[in-house]
């Protein structure tokens, strides 16, 4: 039952980063791109938890903490630059 | 699996070095990352693939080798310490010769624009 | 230099210090120490980064506001999900809301809410904090909604911050 | 494990894992930029923070207590998804990207 | 000790002499001849042992390795050398008192000329072929320097780099024949390589090895085609041409032959190359002395022409000739340089050394002209003179020479024409510089005699010429047998010593030349229209654009190699990889190993689909710079989600931060660099670039599967053995990092923070103008720092400081460790950048990050040596589990403080190097107008 | 397991740490710390010396763990002679660049002490992927060192030496991964027991990986066709970083020679003498391509950057036909050849501070000062260079010469080696004639006058070669040793068995 479940879900949730790609790639906009590689980062951290769970170890979950940091950090450094030009300033 | 990780390591290298033979520093430094990508990849897959078997004694019963990780983990931290010095000097390229081309000011880039010039082969 | 000492931020250090109990997997004295330090030393490297203290007259309201935009997270989730999936084209609309709340804090609470939900994104704060744009997915006219994040957000938290 | 949580952890896991699918659906077909924005504010963060949720319970159901890390992250997507949202949009509108044509009002000058 | 000494003396007479520059010309003169008067004196006492044909070896240990020795050996064709170097160099330094001005640099003059005399010595009077080859390449140097003496004059320079490629590279030459020699006897000791002469010349090496040694002698001895330098030597102050290019340095060609010759020579091929090359000598050098204006220029060629005949003596390689040619040295060295001296002070007086301007000088300077006579006619042979002798000898053994049929004519009609032409350009010397009429248009004028005593080194060299030609038996016939017997390695011919030797076949030819030569001279204006039909071959001037067209060539030949382009050098760097790397990789005999493959799952496989997709993107998109950027990060994330997936949760978490923070790196260079790569490649070089990447990408690919499929052990069960009790942690990772492999990490750690230092010093004084506005042209927003941002960084902080303490302090455990929890914190740190600028931050910050590197690696270095003060190695970690009241029992490890310093470190460079870019943006100090305070 | 062995790295590391807390300590300060650093880092290194000159092998087991599962250092000959010769380098380097060269980046003192560190571990290390390790640590020192002293000449070939570096590193990485993915160990000594008795398509892997890491130090060496980097970094550099850089290309030639002939030695079955015989012609073709250079040279620091390349090429051929005598000869030779040219740098840059706006390059223009002295300097220098008796090139060319056996090698090695002799000759004195001699009338803005230490230290690396003639026995009797050492193999697996404190014997 969980185990259908658990690749329901890692299919569900690879299919929607496969869609991520494909705004990140058609863009047309510089914003819809890091859209799409912001929403993949959050995929990610979804199929990080699903592989800890498929695995039932936790040894993964921190990565899944860190992805969801850095992905934001990442966003925000990118739309700023798209903006402002400089990051740090 | 092994087949689908060696694809992944042979597609880093080659855009990597493809984009190392480009005349731009921007472009270099991305090969480079992309390079060092698949190094690191291939680096760590030379204590061969596993699934679930981190190297955290107790946590799961068989290890994978973790000698290549802490390797990996080593380049990935110099490459990162590199890769900031040569974004650095691109830098200083572009101020120094008011251009990013990787062999710095030439005249031809006066006539930028000009499309499949030529310029650093002459 | 006793205040040095002291705890400058006493909610961060509570949050700190439970928190911290979490991350060690049970409470022991060993996470107690660590977390009591944590909960000392971390306020007091970062104490330069928090110029005012927060305006929190009614703090003790923040939690049912919470469970309130958790609550209207899952309704919009679904909103959205219906209209992303339904073939009509969507009706969206760039809406200037003008802001009652002054704090910046409380701007920033606000406008996150808005954002989490139904089919609403803080899009903009205007230079003189008194206006947000909000871009709507799908609405009727603009006053319904204005009026919808009135009554629903901005309140509650005009009560908290003052 | 119990059927019951079993049962839980299901549903959790494949309304999250649509949830998710639908945000990408939504930035996949929605037609502008700004419309765009909201699929994945929304519908992606329930998603995660939905497999979040079941991860929560799966492991402290299988005896590793309850792990922080995951309320954590499902927090801290919460405060960051609308700060993300809104440098995005703003740099959209800085960049000029077009809203779809039948959309009401206008984009601030940045 | 006395032969080391001899050689000795003049180098401590050199280093002495410019002392006594401040005494006067005399002062530094008599200083000079002090050694080589010593020196003679500690000859003296070998003369016993060596008229009898005995040597006298001094030897010292010195590299037996090279096989060279501090070995001296005195024997009398070495002795005779020293002599003529000793006496005439003692009447050269008195001559050249005269002949320098005060205003010249004395010092270095005789300095010079003294190290060239050492050298000269050591040439003749080394026992081992080694030590003979350095000295002779030092008199290559010091003739060098002596021949640019007058360095400010062109001709000079240009002469002295001449003689120096010529006889230098002669000497290199030499060098090489001389360690085949070695390598045929076993050794470079003279007395070993004399008595090998046999085994010498059976060897199959002994054609290389003449030809080496010939090279070596023939440049030095200006023989045919090297001839060319000698004259241009000429451009040396006066002394030094009558000492090196007369009676030394150009002799010690020719010594090189006597010395060699019992080893070298006797064979055919000794006889053709040694005999041919003389004879052409001889006859140019004789022929163009008759056409040259220049006083010097005409004894320069006729040196060559004299140099020629004693070769051709040698190489005829009877014994006979073999006494000829060195009695012909010890005749030349005499007339030759007294001639050169005397030409000198004609030069000196006249202030030119054109013939045709200088005229009738007997009237002037009678005293002079007598000697110069007497000399002059010497060199061309007039009885009862030296020159006389050894030519008549020179003429009979051109008889003697066994060549077939008509050969055996050329030898005597060459000499008798050598002759002709000895005879016209001697008397050319004499009536067309001291009588012919009178001087024109000469710049110092009246001439008058010189001073008296610069003319005594001529006149007792014009002595011995007399001597010699009146009693040769007397005067020169001890020292003559003992050279002979040296040169020939033993038994002496008969030969007699007499003034005349009655009315021969060789006497005839000498009337012949003299004859002839008289009635040339006579007719010299036909001979001179004659040959000013030739176009003369200026050789400096074609060596010199030899030189600059060899210059130009490599000029071009590397600025097309080493074009300064780095696409060049990468790609001749991949094309190395691909070459080396390819032929291992054809031969793999099967792709797939004995492990086969493993199952796929899908979302691995769309996940690497999506990565393969994303890094050719990235490739396809470069030029549109913020595309690629972003296509890059998918590539970024899906690598630490590989990790992730393989086992290596400690790399997705350093693959994740460090990803973040090299994006953070890219814009903020990205900022001031056109957003646009504008297309410069043609359709070819992409065509090639992209062959070459695939070529590389395929080879890793074959490499990667054959490498996963091949089983295998490692050293790693080792560590995981001995992770917890011996490095006190479950990560396994983590633990060789700290632990076992601490050093590693030490050295990892000092990579980051030179590279932080080195960013930040480089930025110090950078100016970057970036763009007014985007790509497209928008300008850019005023909004520098966005509310809702700002808000939310600031309980990111505390969060993250959390975040960071957990992650490190699990580390040695579990996932995490100094590294990501420095990151993590960098990063956090980073956001309070991006939300609130340089400014704001760095108020608040309360540290300078040049010291929290410092302190970094302080601390790893600390927690290192800890273990020495208990006799460990360095970076040996202890740990233990303390138990205190109310806290319980937790682990304390020395590791934890290595960690703390790679925490510190990571996160001071991190910033550094981020901070110090964005230190260049205009906006760093100026506050946002939407900005409140 | 004696502590000495960390001492050439621990020093460095301190003092440069040291360094960076005094950013803005007053600049004699860090001067006389710095110097005194490096002085202790020499003296370290005779310590080490004479240890090795018993021939036996050190290790230091960092951690104390027992190789080849910890990183050991592995004092051998070879090793103390490289930490020698580079820490009189560098004190000379150090010296003249307190003459001033050190203004104007306050981090020199650092960059330069990391750099001596990252040098010294890739000397001491007897592991293989420390050794990447220690040249990445040497290599950022070096990028760092190269851009100091601002100006906008030394940044296009700073960023093509970094670039061309950093792909070398992922290179060297690769390389690695493919000798760990078959023989499961990193260090040296193991390495050497287990390369040979690799087998199959294992062969081929670590073949590729060998090849690969040969291209990594010919790269570092400077080999045809990976030199043209080089001339361009070199001639902008700093003088006393420059001349520090005569020590890296080095560090090149030495990890050919640890790592081919210890991994790849005779002993390495199959792949025994891995990839010597591509070694030995383009060796020889580098020489040649660094006379042409030479000659061609428009610059003094130029024409000396071509030597470099010359060198590498003088080195390598002996190192590529492996025998005693001519890795004796080599070692010799890299003695030489190596404080030469550094001499040369710091002499060249003595000029060019002389001539004004004609700096170091080889056109005519008015008459220097201390005209004298630099002359005889350079001259000293390109005499030893070119390998010209008196001086100690001589020594290293004869002795590389005499050590080849009959055939066409020793034809090829003769002829290239002699020829290029000959036409370095013409191409220094000419540079020489024209920069020193040929001068026009004209006022030179008057610098000021070279100063002493700056001057010494020049003067002190030109001196000794002839210091090295001097010492010429028993420097070949040490070379010769060395060379013994090196093709003992067998006695250096043998480090393998060293106990670890506190164990049994
Ligand atoms: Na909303
Ligand atoms: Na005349």
């Amino acid at each position: 039952m969980m185990t259908i479940a658990l690749y329901a879900t890692i299919a569900m949730v690879t299919l929607a980063a496969l869609l991520n790609v494909y705004r990140l790639i058609k863009g047309p906009d510089a914003p819809d791109r890091v859209l799409a590689l912001d929403t993949l980062y959050v995929n990610a951290i979804a199929l990080i938890i699903l592989l800890s769970i498929t695995l039932g170890t936790r040894m993964y979950l921190e990565s899944a903490l860190l992805l969801a940091v850095m992905g934001f950090v990442g966003t925000v450094a990118m739309a700023k630059y798209l903006k402002r030009g400089s990051v740090i300033e | 699996m092994e087949l689908v990780y060696a694809l992944v390591i042979g597609a880093l290298t080659a855009s990597g070095v493809y984009l190392l033979l480009r005349a731009r520093t921007f472009p270099v430094v991305m090969g480079l990352t992309l390079l060092s990508y698949g190094v690191n990849l291939f680096l760590f897959s030379s204590g061969r693939l596993s699934t679930g078997q981190q190297p955290i004694i107790g946590s799961t019963t068989a290890y994978s080798d973790p000698l290549p990780q802490a390797l990996v983990l080593t380049a990935i931290v110099i490459g990162f310490a590199m890769t900031a010095f040569v974004v650095v000097l691109s830098l200083r390229n572009l101020a120094d010769n008011n251009d990013d081309h990787v062999d710095g000011a030439r005249p031809e880039s006066a006539t930028r624009g000009k499309q499949d010039e030529e310029v650093s082969d002459k | 230099m006793l205040d040095r000492l002291s705890f400058p931020q006493p909610w961060l250090s509570l949050i700190l210090f439970t928190t911290w109990q979490f991350l060690s997997e049970g409470i022991s004295g060993a996470s107690v120490v660590m977390g009591l330090l944590l909960a000392w030393l971390i306020p007091q490297i970062t104490r330069g980064f928090w110029p005012e203290r927060p305006a929190f007259i009614k703090p003790w309201r923040m939690p049912m506001y919470l469970l309130i935009l958790l609550w209207d997270i899952v309704v919009a989730s679904f909103s959205v999900a219906r209209l992303i999936l339904s073939p009509r084209k969507p009706r969206p609309v760039f809406v200037s809301y003008p802001l009652q709340v002054e704090h910046p804090l409380a701007i920033s609470i606000l406008a996150s809410t808005i954002s989490l939900t139904p089919g609403t994104v803080s899009a903009d704060v205007s230079d003189d904090q008194k206006l947000l744009l909000i871009h709507t997915l799908d609405a009727e006219d603009d006053q319904s909604v204005i009026d919808a994040i009135h009554n629903r957000y901005e309140k509650p938290l005009l009560e908290m911050f003052r | 494990m119990s059927t019951f949580v079993e049962y839980a952890i299901s549903a959790l896991l494949v309304i999250g894992g649509a949830f998710t699918l639908i945000g990408a659906i939504g930035l996949a077909r929605l037609p502008d930029f700004f419309t765009r924005l909201h699929g994945p504010t929304k519908a992606t963060t329930l998603g995660v923070g939905a497999i979040m949720l079941s991860s929560v319970v799966y492991f402290s159901s299988a005896g590793h207590g309850i792990g922080i890390s995951e309320i954590l992250i499902t927090v801290f997507l919460l405060m960051t998804a609308p700060v993300s949202a809104n440098m995005l949009a703003k740099a959209a509108m800085h960049m000029g990207v077009k809203p779809m044509e039948n959309t009401r009002g206008n984009p601030w000058e940045q | 000790m006395s032969l080391p000494l001899v050689v000795l003396l003049p180098f401590l007479g050199a280093i002495a002499a410019p002392l006594f520059a401040q005494g006067g010309r005399t002062a530094i003169a008599i200083a000079s001849s002090v050694p080589a008067l010593i020196a003679l004196a500690a000859l003296f006492p070998h003369w016993e042992t060596l008229s009898t044909g005995g040597t006298v070896v001094q030897s010292w240990e010195w590299l037996p390795a090279i096989g060279i020795a501090f070995s001296f050996r005195l024997d009398g064709l070495s002795l005779l050398f020293a002599l003529l170097i000793l006496i005439i160099g003692v009447l050269i330094i008195l001559y050249a008192r005269y002949y320098l001005k005060p205003t010249e640099n004395v010092g270095k003059f005789y300095a010079l000329l003294l190290c060239f005399k050492g050298s000269m010595l050591g040439i003749v009077l080394s026992g081992n072929l080694l030590l003979m080859l350095i000295f002779w390449e030092l008199t290559s140097l010091t003739s060098f320097l002596l021949i640019s003496f007058w360095n400010h004059k062109q001709d000079a320079r240009r002469g002295a780099r001449m003689a120096l490629a010529v006889t230098g590279g002669g000497g290199l030459a030499l060098l090489a024949g001389i360690l085949i020699i070695g390598r045929i006897v076993g050794s470079y000791e003279l007395d070993d390589v004399l008595a090998a002469g046999d085994l010498i010349k059976a060897h199959a090496m002994y054609p290389v090895a003449l030809t080496l040694v010939l090279l070596g002698a023939f440049t030095k001895s200006a023989q045919f085609p090297f001839h060319f330098w000698l004259p241009h030597a000429m451009q040396a102050p006066t002394p030094v041409s009558a000492y090196l290019h007369s009676a030394t340095m150009v002799k010690a060609g020719i010594f090189l032959m006597a010395r060699l010759y019992p080893a070298l020579a006797g064979t055919e091929l000794w006889f053709y190359m040694v005999s041919f090359t003389g004879m052409a000598t001889l006859l140019i050098g004789a022929y163009v002395a008759m056409f040259k204006h220049d006083l010097k220029g005409l004894l320069a060629h006729s040196t060559v022409s004299h140099l020629g005949l004693i070769t051709l003596l040698f190489g005829m390689g009877t014994e006979l000739a073999a006494v000829a040619a060195v009695f012909h040295v010890i005749n030349h060295a005499t007339f030759k340089a007294s001639l050169f001296m005397a030409a000198g002070i004609i030069d000196h007086e006249t202030g030119t050394r054109d013939m045709r301007r200088i005229n009738g000088l007997w009237r002037y300077m009678p005293h002079t002209a007598t000697l110069a006579m007497v000399a002059a006619s010497s060199m061309a042979g007039v009885p009862l003179l030296n020159g006389f002798l050894s030519k008549e000898m020179f003429f009979a053994e051109s008889l003697q020479l066994n060549l077939p049929g008509i050969w055996a004519w050329i030898p005597p009609i060459v000499a008798t024409l050598a002759g002709i032409f000895a005879v016209a350009y001697s008397a050319r010397f004499i009536h067309d510089v001291f009588f012919n009429g009178k001087p024109v248009n000469l710049p110092i004028y009246p001439p008058h005699e010189p001073p008296r005593y610069m003319k005594f080194p001529v006149e007792i060299l014009v002595f011995a010429c007399i001597m010699v030609g009146m009693f040769p038996a007397i005067s020169v016939g001890p020292l003559l047998y003992s050279a002979a017997h040296a040169t020939l390695g033993g038994a002496v011919p008969d030969y007699q010593l007499a003034v005349i030797h009655g009315f021969n076949l060789p006497l005839m030819m000498s009337i012949a030349a003299f004859v002839g030569g008289l009635i040339m001279y006579s007719q010299r204006q036909r001979f001179f229209n004659f040959h000013a039909r030739f176009k003369e071959i200026d050789e400096k001037a074609v060596f010199e654009a030899v030189v600059s067209r060899f210059v130009n060539l490599s000029n071009r030949f590397t600025a097309t190699l080493e074009n300064g382009s780095l696409q060049r050098y990468a790609m001749l760097l991949v094309v190395s990889v691909i070459a080396v790397a390819a032929m291992p990789l054809i031969n793999l005999g099967v792709f797939v190993g004995g492990n086969g493959l493993s199952p796929v799952d899908w979302p691995t496989a769309i996940a690497a689909g999506v990565l393969i997709l994303c890094a050719f993107g990235t490739a396809a998109a470069h030029r549109e710079r913020f595309t690629a950027l972003v296509l890059l990060s998918v590539v970024g994330l899906i690598v630490a989600l590989a990790f992730a997936r393989f086992s290596a949760p400690d790399l997705a978490m350093t693959q994740l931060s460090v990803e973040v923070v090299t994006v953070v790196l890219l814009m903020l260079a990205l900022y001031y660099m056109p957003s646009w790569t504008p297309l410069e490649s043609s359709g070819a070089r992409r065509f090639r670039d992209i062959s070459l990447s695939l070529a590389a990408g395929v080879g890793m690919t074959l490499v990667t599967l054959a490498m996963l499929t091949q089983p295998f052990t490692s050293i790693s069960d080792f560590f995981l053995e001995n992770s917890k009790p011996g490095g006190g942690g479950t990560n396994v990772v983590n633990v060789i990092l700290v632990d076992f492999r601490g050093f590693d990490t030490l050295g990892e750690i000092a990579v980051l923070a030179i590279a932080a230092l080195g960013i930040y010093a480089m930025l110090k004084n950078t100016a970057l103008t970036p763009p007014p506005g985007d790509g497209q042209g928008h300008p850019w927003t005023r909004d520098a720092h966005p509310l809702m941002l700002k808000q939310i960084a600031r309980p990111m902080l505390p969060l993250a400081l959390m975040i960071s303490a957990y992650i490190f302090l699990r580390g040695h455990n579990l996932p995490g460790g100094g590294f990501i929890a420095g990151l993590i914190t960098s990063v956090a740190l980073v956001l309070q950048y991006i939300a609130s600028g340089m400014v704001w931050t760095q108020d608040r910050i309360g540290f300078k990050y040049h010291n929290m590197i410092g302190l970094g690696l302080l601390f790893a270095t600390i927690a290192g040596a800890g273990s020495l003060a208990f006799g460990y190695p360095f970076l040996t970690s202890t740990f233990d589990y303390i138990s205190w009241p109310v806290v319980g029992k937790f682990e304390v490890a020395s590791a934890l403080v290595f960690d703390l310093g790679v925490y510190l470190t990571v996160i001071g460079a991190t910033l550094l190097a981020l901070v110090s870019i964005g230190r260049l943006s205009p906006h760093s100090a100026i506050k946002s107008p939407r900005e409140k305070s | 397991m004696t502590h000495w062995l960390t001492a050439p790295i621990l020093i460095p590391m301190l003092g440069g740490i040291l360094q960076t807390f005094m950013g803005y300590a007053p600049i004699s300060l860090r001067r006389t710390l710095g110097i005194a650093t490096t002085a202790l880092i020499l003296a370290s290194s005779l310590v080490l010396l004479a240890l090795a000159d018993d021939g036996s092998y050190r290790i230091y087991a960092f951690g104390n763990w027992q190789p080849p599962f910890g990183i050991v250092l592995v004092l051998d000959r070879l090793a103390a002679l490289m930490l020698v010769m580079t820490s009189v380098l560098a004190l000379c380097c150090h010296m003249f660049s307190i003459g001033g060269a050190d203004e104007g980046n306050r981090q020199f003192h650092t960059l330069f002490l990391f750099q001596l560190m990252g040098l010294n571990i890739a000397f001491l290390t007897g592991d293989l992927f420390n050794l990447f390790v220690a040249f990445e640590v040497l290599l950022i020192a070096s990028y760092g060192l190269l851009m100091h002293g601002g100006g906008t000449v030394r940044t296009v070939p700073g960023l093509h030496y970094v670039v061309l570096n950093l792909i070398g590193s992922s290179i060297f990485l690769i390389s690695v991964g493919m000798i760990y993915s078959v023989t499961g160990t990193l260090n040296m000594a193991d390495l050497a027991v287990k390369i040979p008795q690799v087998t199959g398509d294992n062969l081929n892997i670590v073949k590729a990986g060998g090849m690969m890491l040969l291209v990594v130090f010919a790269l570092k060496a400077a080999l045809l066709p990976l030199c043209f980097w080089l001339p361009k970094a070199y001639a902008k550099a700093t003088a006393p970083v420059a001349a520090l850089f005569a020590v890296m290309t080095k560090v090149g030639v030495y990890a050919i020679i640890r790592v081919y002939l210890l991994v790849f030695g005779n002993d390495a079955g199959e792949l025994a003498n891995l990839g010597m015989d591509w070694l030995f012609p383009l060796a020889l073709a580098t020489l040649a391509i660094g006379v042409i250079g030479a000659l061609g040279a428009d610059n003094l620091k130029s024409l000396v950057a071509w030597q470099v390349i010359i060198s590498v090429g003088t080195l390598l051929a002996p190192v590529a036909l492996g025998s005693a005598a001519s890795l004796s000869a080599a070692l010799f030779y890299l003695l030489s050849t190596t404080w030469t040219v550094a001499g040369l740098f710091l002499v060249a840059e003595l000029v060019a501070h002389q001539r004004g706006s004609a700096r170091d390059r080889i056109i005519t223009a008015p008459r220097m000062r201390n005209r004298k002295l630099l002359g005889v300097l350079f001259m000293m220098g390109a005499v030893a260079a070119a390998g010209l008796p008196p001086l100690s090139g001589f020594f290293g060319k004869v002795l590389i010469l005499k050590s080849v056996e009959p055939g066409p090698q020793m034809a090829w090695l003769w002829s290239v080696l002699l020829i290029g002799s000959f036409l370095t000759v013409i191409a220094y004195s000419r540079a020489g004639s024209i920069v020193f001699w040929r001068t026009v009338d004209g006022h030179l803005e008057q610098p000021e006058p070279v100063k002493g230490k700056v001057t010494t230290a020049a003067g002190t690396l030109i001196a000794l070669t002839v210091v090295i003639v001097a010492l010429a026995g028993p420097i070949n009797r040490y070379t010769d040793a060395t060379a013994q050492q090196l093709l003992d193999t067998g006695a250096y697996t043998e480090i393998l068995q060293t106990s670890m404190v506190g164990e049994d014997d």
